[in-house]
């Protein structure tokens, strides 16, 4: 049990110190991917020793000053509130993580140890319950600041979320409907299953519509552009307008998460998860008939990588499309959420509940 | 009269599905993407450097020339015996708009002279570059063509140039010595060429 | 319309409100008394020749200083006064100044006709105001408020004239020639 | 940043110098033509982000250096002053263009003569406006003045300045 | 610490409350927006009374950036008002030197060279099209789309290389002057032309791919910010603006000036009049100064870039300044003085093409200040206070086609070296004062796009 | 009379008058160099070329009478282009100094120049170089180059000054001015021929370099140099104080006023002014102790009512204006009150030069606070006998019969010895001190306010002849200075004696209406150039010429 628990703890730090870091790494690959994008070429003076790494420090920087900077708690707002809103934020963007599994079970010896923190067989459930109450991180920030732009903001916020959470909820009820479990675990395992032999049986293949729906869901979760109305840098400035120092940097901080998580939703639900095409526990079998047997821990290490990849590609995308597009109207969102994807999402259902009941043994 | 009513676009239903502009327009963001990656990379060995990656222009290292027009900082031209060719007759400092220009003019001991600044101040603070000192200068006794551009300073007083720096942009405050034959006022601050000239700069892609 | 034609036909209409007109630079210009300002600004607009139906701009001029520029301490060498330049000499001089110390200046262009008018209407110092054209042209709310701040000339009838550039507490109207150019009245920090 | 801190160390301060340094969130007060060449510095060709501050906050409480660029009226002044009031400390100002700097050619009633009689100047910018060239040079001797507070221990007296009159 | 600026000036009489059947106290928001607000481009406040996320009503104050340009013109002379021109539409300062050049000559009663106009034509296209880059990616970036911003500003920089090259500054160039302009093209500038056209119009191409047809662009502006031809001519709206609502008034067609009748263009209108109208209107305008600057090129006559080497030699203006002080004006005569670099193409061999004739004017080229006693005392005659140029005394109102509309200056003359006043028409002022019709019922959001096809410029809209 | 038409404009004139003089009464300004109203006609530069009708050559005007019916035109092209090619001739030698030549501005080279020049040259050749910076006399410096060989200043030293130093030299091209040998350009009225040299060939060496005239304000006011009252102009400079070593007071120039100086003016009222900018009082103080306004008035006051009127003695000054004698008068009402002092008499000519050299000594008696000097010339206009002169005031202050003895200016050590000063202030209860500048009183004075200097304050003057004229106000005084007029006011306030009028035009309605001798004069009336009291035998010039 002793053991179980350290094994839990290990991982639990593992999946901390890497989801944090790739936060931080985000913020470099953004910086430079936007200036790649734009013909710059983005920053890359901090030096460390006399390295300067591609600018890979001014992250450092960032987070280093952002620690040591004033902290401001506007007058007239509740303290309380003010102080506790970032940390929500920041808190349920990460235990998101707990539940998502970057790799299969890795067997030492007797022992085998399941790649994800925490099993939870609602795995789904758990997480939308976090993202959910990430909410309350921004609405808090935006009421506790006592100002009309940050309530504007929170306000814009919460009703998005909530809004999007429905879209997403009912996009994925597909996928569980296809994969029968929510256990985020079995429904990886099940997209291992190869359609006609060859064609890997992804939520991609199985539920492209909801895949759409839940990428669109979720990027308006994270707030992020095309979705950025909270933060609607020259509209409203943001739900965060009143925060410094590290507290602000939290907010920054939950939008990198954020991104991470979706991406790692986005891979496990329909790309397979940490599966990699025709990779078996024991080797690779492909349709054309060669095989290759893969130990073990390869196995598990190409499973880690693929959903490292997977997850990666996806944050680089949802970037990609940030520097692209405009920023949606509030109504336009709205309506977007409202009249577009939930009425589609729920038509998927419809849809595959039939597909399901006429054809569920051929699936 | 030609009128030319602009087309509005029509989005077709394809269109207003979002995706597809969506991933036209990434498309765009991507060639960007892709292209200066791998620009990027091929300068890291040492290739296709004639192909600028950025158009940026990296400038403490990297200068951009500057047209052969542009009016940079101000500088003083000497006589042969290195004494200024001003002759202090504030032409400049009537015409200047910003009312930079400050010079004590006074008698110079040589009658052939006459006239020359005791003080020729400009306050960099003030000077609103529209070059209207050296077009009105009938001695060619100021230009503007230093290409000196690190002119930031910390203090108001650290923006005022007197006729030492003038007559010698590579000179810094706090000047040490006078090399002027007659006693000016020396204070702070100074500039350094930086910035080159069109033709004579390295391009932005080396 | 040529300029001259513009003049008649507004002379001709308001005998008694136009008290001169002239064309200079091929600019046309009708002055016009306060009180007949908003009959002709209506006509203008609305009678289908003339067809004025932009109110390109309105400001005004204060004219207390007209020619009395600084005194510069030339000297005339030989006791009289030599005018210390020249003035470029004009075959078909300006009639000058309309008499008043203000003068509230409008230029209108017809948007299908072509031509622009000038109308001039001077405004005594002892009774600054005039009518307001906003029921006409919305665009002289704001040009009228401005005028407003900036010279002190009332509108009458205007829906809400308040400073426009300058804030509320400031005194004085600084276009007037008499405001000292740098007399400041900052909100903080020091009068420099 | 406090000197009796005795437990921080130098090297310590120097680091945090080094992060402030690199890590220069900009608040843009941008009024007038100086605007143009910032957009110019922060844009493509000169790319401002080259040295860590590319990122422009537009809430003064995230801020660190107060970019005041363009010319200041009286009407103004007072939103400036509030701007700065509200940011965070540490915090540094720099004045943008010759209208800020000294108040330019516009010495008339409408505008502040100098941004530095109603706020502390740490770097002056002059120009009119200001090549980006010129704005980069600001930056960087802005950096230097950022190490050398935290280098020496303590943010350096400001350069003498005209006293600021409470409203 | 105190609540962030902009919010707490809202003063609480100014909040309009009305209390519902329930006795619910209903609120409406009252949100203050800007003066220093990122949309609103720093200089304006928009106080808006917001219920949810419509704006009930908008009440928009300017004067922010009011610097007295009308008053410290009258402080200087006629030259002297130059930089101040600049700096009133400083995205496009080029059409405000013009603007008020070609007034102050209309009051003298000179006229330039031909050339010269071709050069000031050419110059203020360039400097539309800078404007208008400017204008559309700040609303595209306001708009969240970052990208289009730089490459917009990106392709800013390629013309403001053609800008520095010619008037030797990027932004406040000071290059007209009262009777002609500072200096003649340089050589090889319509080959430099064509350089930066090209770039410009690949990023006007990826700019237009990544906004006209995308439909969260298109979503924001149609029907957004919609004003009626009707009410635009009321609020006396000019130039693209007003052309986005259909009506054709350009001053460059209708009331043609310098040499706009003899160059082929379009002009370009929209239908609706909502910002989408604005933008297209814009993006097309773009092209037609590209394709004026090109034509002009091609079609002006030619200037003297060089002194002939058979008459003219060149002596450095040291030189000639010191051989003239000791009274040897036969070694100097004839020659073509070498100044400095930032008096290029304003020598006695240009000067035919870049000036009028008229010496109560123009300063004299550099040859003849260094050369001789009577440029010299032309110099010293035009500079000194008081003696400068003199126009008689008389009104005149002359208006260009300003990047965003009619750009008039009225100058009042009473014959002294100073003008006695000088009015800019500013464009952006009458849209400004349609602003607030303009959002009203609009969404919060609809600022944004709305503000943005304004095209305010502060330096213009309050002097 | 004979008329005739000039222009177009008829005008009928006395016989002799020129065709120069002709068309200035018209307000036609035909260019000139040589000829100058108030010397002899030389024609020498022929600038002033008019074209007359029925005659095939141009003429020159300033030589040419008018006759009966002649038809001039001046501005005519051919008159044009003979002036052209005349300037034309003027500017072949003339050196390239616009830069360093304090002229420039006010030279007429460059007026006419631009007036109808506008030429191109054609003179390829070498300049004829002569002697540069050459001293003249103490105040004159000559360039021959840039001299035109106009002769103004020649004849006015030979017709004016009479003492001719100066003469034309060589021939051709190489005539050059200068002075004839071993002589020295020193005569008191020698910086006139800077005055009046057309071009910058005669400069003054106090003011050469210090300020471009372009940079310099100007404004009307009289000499206080000696009773003469000459007119002048005051050229300043406010606004660029690096110039002009901080000085405001740039320059003096004469002001034609044909009833008081004609064109000319003294050199030492024209270097006089020097105690302007220097030396000048700042604060008030008391006891050396820097006090304000506020503290010294209120003591004053407090005194004055405290003791009685005839224990206070007022020393005031001829430097003062009517106004402020008047209300010296007003105020102090019973005591004694004197604004005559014993002093030398200085340097007089039979020219200009007057050897009382206070400015307003005349109005001082004319309100009978001076008594008639003897031997004066210019007859009896005011001043009664028995008024008090300084001197004996001096002797009841010294002896103790004064509480309060306020000074207006005087220095006490000098008027009447350190030991005589001392004892005055150790014996007087309050002793006041007004004044401009520093001097030897201010240490023994108790109460020291400083007060403005004539050229700061507005005000009249009567001078010898017993012309009222403005000084008029050339700029404001320093900070912390203040007028008498407005010092008087408050203190009459203070003491509660408060008056109707608050300043100087008023004051001096109250004065006209109080005194016969200015009665129906007003600032209107006295305009800038000046009106006679009733009764004076103020000169009136027969060469009356219309006023600028």
């Amino acid at each position: 049990m002793m053991v179980d628990l350290m094994i839990k703890l290990v991982l639990a730090g593992i999946v901390l110190f890497a989801v944090l870091n790739l936060a931080g790494f985000h913020t470099w690959v953004e910086r430079k991917q936007s200036a790649l994008i734009q013909d710059r070429i983005g920053a890359n003076r901090a030096p460390i020793l006399g390295f300067r790494a591609l600018g890979m420090f001014h992250g450092m920087a960032d987070v280093l000053k952002m620690f040591t900077k004033e902290d401001i708690v506007p007058k007239g707002a509740d303290r309380t509130l003010h102080m506790l809103a970032p940390f929500l934020s920041v808190f349920f963007a990460l235990v998101t993580f707990a539940a998502i599994p970057f790799g299969d079970r890795l067997v030492i010896g007797d022992r085998v140890i399941e790649l994800q923190v925490a099993k939870i067989d609602a795995a789904l459930l758990y997480i939308f319950a976090m993202l959910s109450l990430g909410v309350y991180g921004v609405i808090l920030a935006g009421f506790a600041s006592r100002n009309n732009y940050a309530i504007l903001g929170g306000l814009r916020a919460t009703a998005q979320m909530i809004s999007y959470e429905i879209a997403l909820g009912i996009a994925i009820i597909g996928v569980i409907m296809v994969y029968g479990t929510m256990d985020l675990s079995e429904i990886v395992r099940s997209q291992g299953q190869l359609i006609g032999g060859w064609l890997p049986r992804w939520g991609i293949v199985v539920q492209p519509v909801a895949f759409v729906i839940f990428v669109t869901a979720a990027l308006a979760e994270t707030k992020r552009l095309p979705f950025d109305l909270p933060e609607g840098e020259s509209e409203i400035i943001g739900y965060f307008v009143e925060y410094s120092g590290m507290k602000f940097g939290m907010f920054f901080l939950t939008d990198f998460l954020e991104t991470i998580v979706v991406a790692s939703l986005v891979t496990t639900l329909f790309f397979g998860g940490w599966q990699v095409p025709y990779l078996t526990p024991d080797g690779f079998h492909f349709p054309w008939g060669w095989e290759i047997p893969v130990a073990n821990w390869l196995y598990v290490l190409f499973g880690v990588a693929s959903f490292s990849i997977k997850g990666l590609i996806f944050c680089f995308l949802f970037m990609q499309l940030r520097w692209t597009v405009p920023r949606f109207r509030y109504d336009q969102l709205m309506s977007l959420g409202w009249k577009g994807l939930f009425p589609v999402a729920v038509l998927n259902v419809i849809v595959t509940a039939i597909v399901l009941v006429f054809f569920g043994e051929a699936s | 009269m030609a009128v030319k009513v602009v087309r509005r676009p029509e989005l077709t239903f394809w269109e207003k599905l979002y995706l597809p502009q969506i991933f036209c327009g990434m498309k765009i963001t991507s060639r960007h993407f892709f292209k200066n990656l791998f620009l990027h990379i091929a300068h890291l060995f040492g290739r296709l450097q004639h192909i600028p990656a950025a158009a940026t222009i990296q400038y403490p290292e990297e200068l951009r020339p500057l047209m052969s027009r542009y009016r940079s900082r101000h500088r003083l031209t000497r006589r042969d015996d290195g004494s200024p060719r001003c002759v202090g007759c504030m032409l400049c400092e009537t015409v200047c708009p910003a009312r930079c220009i400050t010079i004590v003019p006074d008698e110079h001991p040589d009658p052939d002279v006459e006239k020359f600044p005791v003080r020729f101040d400009i306050d960099l603070g003030m000077c609103v570059y529209c070059g209207y000192c050296v077009e009105v200068c009938p001695e060619d006794a100021i230009r503007m063509d230093t290409g000196i551009l690190d002119l930031a300073a910390y203090s108001r007083e650290a923006m005022q140039l007197d006729i030492h720096e003038l007559l010698d942009p590579e000179l810094r405050k706090p000047v040490a010595a006078c090399d002027l034959e007659f006693p000016h006022q020396c204070s702070v601050h100074g500039g350094e060429m930086k910035g080159g000239w069109e033709g004579t700069a390295v391009t932005p892609s080396s | 319309m040529n300029p001259q034609d513009l003049i008649e036909s507004v002379t001709s209409r308001f005998p008694d409100a136009v008290s001169s007109s002239h064309v200079f630079r091929a600019d046309a210009t009708v002055v016009v008394t306060p009180e007949g300002l908003l009959a002709v600004a209506r006509f203008l607009k609305e009678d289908p020749e003339l067809a004025l139906n932009f109110l390109m701009d309105l400001s005004a001029v204060d004219y207390s200083a007209f020619g009395q520029g600084h005194a510069r301490g030339l000297f005339a060498s030989s006791g009289v006064a030599v005018a210390p330049s020249f003035l470029i000499p004009d075959l078909d001089p300006w009639p000058g100044p309309p008499g008043e110390r203000f003068a509230v200046v409008y230029h209108f262009f017809s948007g299908t006709q072509r031509h622009r008018l000038r109308l001039v209407v001077p405004v005594p110092e002892t009774r600054a105001a005039v009518e307001s054209l906003t029921p006409l042209w919305p665009a002289a709310n704001w040009l009228e408020r401005e005028v407003w701040d900036m010279f002190g000339i009332r509108f009458e009838g205007h829906p809400d004239l308040k400073r426009i550039l300058m804030y509320d507490g400031f005194e004085g109207h600084p276009l007037r020639k008499d405001y000292p150019v740098a007399k400041r009245q900052p909100l903080i920090g020091p009068q420099n | 940043m406090s000197n009796d801190d005795s437990f921080m160390t130098s090297r310590l301060n120097e680091a945090l110098g080094w992060a402030r340094k690199y890590s220069i969130f900009q608040y843009p007060f941008v009024t007038a033509c100086c605007g143009m060449e910032y957009m110019a510095t922060a844009c493509s060709h000169y790319d401002v982000d080259r040295f860590g501050a590319g990122f422009p906050r537009f809430s003064p409480r995230q801020a660190d250096v107060l970019f005041v660029v363009g010319t200041i009226s009286h009407k103004m002044a007072p939103v400036m002053k509030r701007i700065w009031e509200q940011m965070a400390e540490p915090k540094w100002v720099v004045a943008f263009g010759v209208c800020t700097c000294t108040g330019g050619f516009y010495d008339n009633y409408a505008t502040v003569m100098g941004i530095d009689t109603i706020l502390p100047v740490d770097v002056y910018i002059p120009g009119c406006p200001p090549r980006p060239e010129m704005v980069l040079d600001g930056l960087m001797k802005l950096q230097d003045k950022i190490q050398q507070e935290h280098t020496t221990g303590e943010r350096a007296a400001p350069e003498p300045r005209p006293p600021i009159l409470e409203p | 610490m105190e609540e962030h600026a902009p919010l707490q000036e809202a003063t609480p009489e100014k909040v309009g409350t009305h209390t519902s059947s329930a006795q619910l106290e209903m609120r409406d928001m009252l949100l203050n927006i800007g003066p220093a607000h990122p949309a609103m481009h720093g200089i304006v406040r928009i106080v808006a009374q917001l219920d949810g996320e419509q704006i009930e009503k908008a009440e928009v104050e300017i004067g922010y950036l009011h610097r007295g340009f009308e008053k410290m013109s009258e402080q200087v002379d006629y030259n002297g008002v130059m930089p101040y021109t600049d700096r009133l539409n400083y995205v496009s300062p080029l059409i405000n030197n013009m603007g008020y050049c070609m007034s102050v000559e209309k009051l003298i009663g000179i006229s330039v060279p031909v050339r010269c106009h071709y050069v000031r034509v050419i110059l203020s296209e360039i400097s539309r099209i800078t404007d208008h880059l400017t204008c559309v990616g700040a609303t595209a970036m306001e708009l969240g789309a970052f990208t289009v911003f730089l490459y917009m500003i990106k392709a800013r920089e390629y013309l403001w290389e053609l800008v520095e090259k010619v008037t030797g500054a990027r932004l406040t160039v000071s290059f007209c002057r009262v009777g002609g302009v500072k200096a003649d093209l340089p050589e090889g500038f319509a080959g430099l032309c064509k350089e930066a056209f090209a770039e410009t119009r690949k990023v006007l191409v990826e700019s237009d791919g990544l906004l006209t047809r995308n439909r969260i662009f298109v979503d924001r502006m149609n029907g957004t910010g919609v004003i009626s031809a009707a009410d635009a001519i009321g609020y006396g709206i000019t130039g693209p603006f007003l052309r986005g609502s259909g009506e054709a008034y350009d001053v460059r067609k209708d009331c043609p000036y310098a040499v706009y009748d003899r160059i082929d263009f379009d002009v370009p209108v929209g239908t609706r009049g909502d910002n989408m109208d604005r933008y297209l209107v814009r993006m097309e305008e773009m092209e037609q100064s590209m394709r004026i600057v090109e034509i002009a090129l091609a079609d002006m006559p030619p200037g003297a870039l060089q002194l002939d080497p058979d008459t003219g030699r060149e002596i450095p203006a040291a030189e000639m300044v010191d051989l003239a002080k000791v009274g040897d004006i036969g070694a100097i005569s004839g020659g073509c003085a070498v100044a400095g670099p930032t008096l290029e193409g304003s020598g006695r061999a240009q000067r035919p093409s870049i000036a009028a004739d008229e010496k109560r004017v123009f300063l004299p080229p550099k040859e003849d200040v260094y050369g001789n006693i009577e440029g010299l005392m032309s110099q010293f005659k035009l500079v000194m206070h008081g003696h400068g140029v003199r126009p008689p005394a008389g009104e005149v109102y002359f208006p260009v086609e300003g990047a965003n509309g009619e750009l008039g200056f009225y100058v009042v003359s009473d014959g002294t070296g100073n003008p006695y006043r000088v009015r800019c028409r500013p464009p952006c002022f009458a849209i400004m004062s349609a602003l607030h019709e303009l959002l009203q019922g609009e969404s919060m959001a609809d600022m944004t796009p709305t503000f943005g096809s304004v095209n305010m410029i502060g330096g213009e809209l309050d002097r | 009379m004979p008329d005739v038409i000039i222009d177009g404009q008829e005008v009928s004139v006395p016989r002799g008058t020129t065709v120069i003089q002709a068309a200035e009464q018209l307000g036609i300004f035909i260019p000139r160099y040589c000829y100058h109203p108030g010397l002899s006609t030389a024609g020498n530069c022929r600038i002033c070329l008019v074209e007359v009708e029925k005659n095939p050559k141009l003429q020159v005007a300033c030589n040419l009478p008018v006759t009966d019916g002649m038809v001039v035109h001046t501005r005519g092209e051919a008159a044009e282009d003979g002036r052209r090619a005349v300037l034309e001739f003027l500017l072949a030698n003339h050196p390239l100094d616009c830069p360093v030549c304090d002229q420039s501005g006010e030279c007429d080279l460059q007026n006419f120049y631009m007036k109808f020049g506008l030429y191109d040259p054609r003179f390829h050749e070498h300049k004829v170089k002569k002697k540069k910076a050459v001293q003249l006399g103490p105040h004159v410096m000559l360039d021959q180059e840039r001299c035109i060989l106009c002769s103004r200043c020649v004849r006015f030293t030979e017709e004016i000054t009479e003492t001719g130093e100066l003469g034309i030299f060589n021939r051709g091209d190489r005539a050059e001015l200068a002075i004839y040998p071993g002589g020295v350009l020193d005569n008191p009225y020698s910086t006139n021929v800077v005055d009046i040299c057309p071009v910058g060939a005669l400069t003054e060496r106090e003011s050469r370099f210090k300020v471009r005239v372009w940079y310099l304000s100007s404004a009307p006011t009289v000499c206080n140099g000696c009773s003469r009252g000459c007119n002048m102009d005051m050229h300043f400079v406010l606004d660029r104080p690096h110039l002009n070593d901080g000085r405001r007071v740039v320059r003096v120039k004469p002001r034609h006023n044909p009833d008081v100086n004609q064109w000319w003016l003294c050199d030492a009222g024209r270097y006089g002014l020097g105690w302007i900018d220097e030396g000048r009082l700042g604060e008030v103080r008391e006891r050396g102790a820097t006090s304000t306004w506020d503290a010294a008035l209120a003591a004053i006051a407090r005194a004055m009512q405290e003791s009685d009127r005839s224990r206070v003695g007022v020393i005031a000054s001829a430097q003062l204006t009517c106004e402020e004698l008047f209300l010296i008068r007003e105020i102090f009402d019973g005591a004694r009150v004197s604004a005559a002092v014993p002093e030398e008499p200085g340097a007089c000519d039979d020219f200009l030069v007057e050897s009382d050299k206070n400015p307003n000594t005349q109005g001082a008696r004319l309100l009978g606070m001076a008594g008639p000097v003897i031997g004066d010339t210019t007859g009896g206009l005011g001043g009664s006998a028995d008024v008090p002169d300084g001197q004996a005031i001096a002797q009841a202050a010294r002896s103790g019969e004064l509480d309060v003895l306020w000074v207006f200016g005087h220095d006490l050590v000098e008027l009447f010895g350190a030991e005589s000063a001392h004892e005055i202030a150790q014996n007087v209860g309050l002793l006041v001190f007004s004044g401009t500048n520093e001097n030897a009183t201010v240490e023994l004075a108790q109460w020291v306010v400083p007060t403005a200097a004539y050229l700061e304050k507005d005000g009249t003057f009567v001078n010898c002849e017993g012309r009222v004229q403005r000084i008029g106000r050339v700029f404001a005084p320093p900070a912390g200075v203040r007028e008498d007029w407005s010092v008087l006011l408050e203190l009459a306030e203070r003491s509660g004696r408060p008056r109707d009028s608050h300043e100087p035009r008023t004051i001096f309605a109250a004065l006209a209406a109080a005194e016969a001798a200015f009665a129906g004069l007003t600032y209107e009336s006295i305009g800038t150039l000046g009106a006679p009291v009733a009764g004076s035998a103020a000169r009136v010039m027969s060469k009356a010429e219309p006023t600028p």
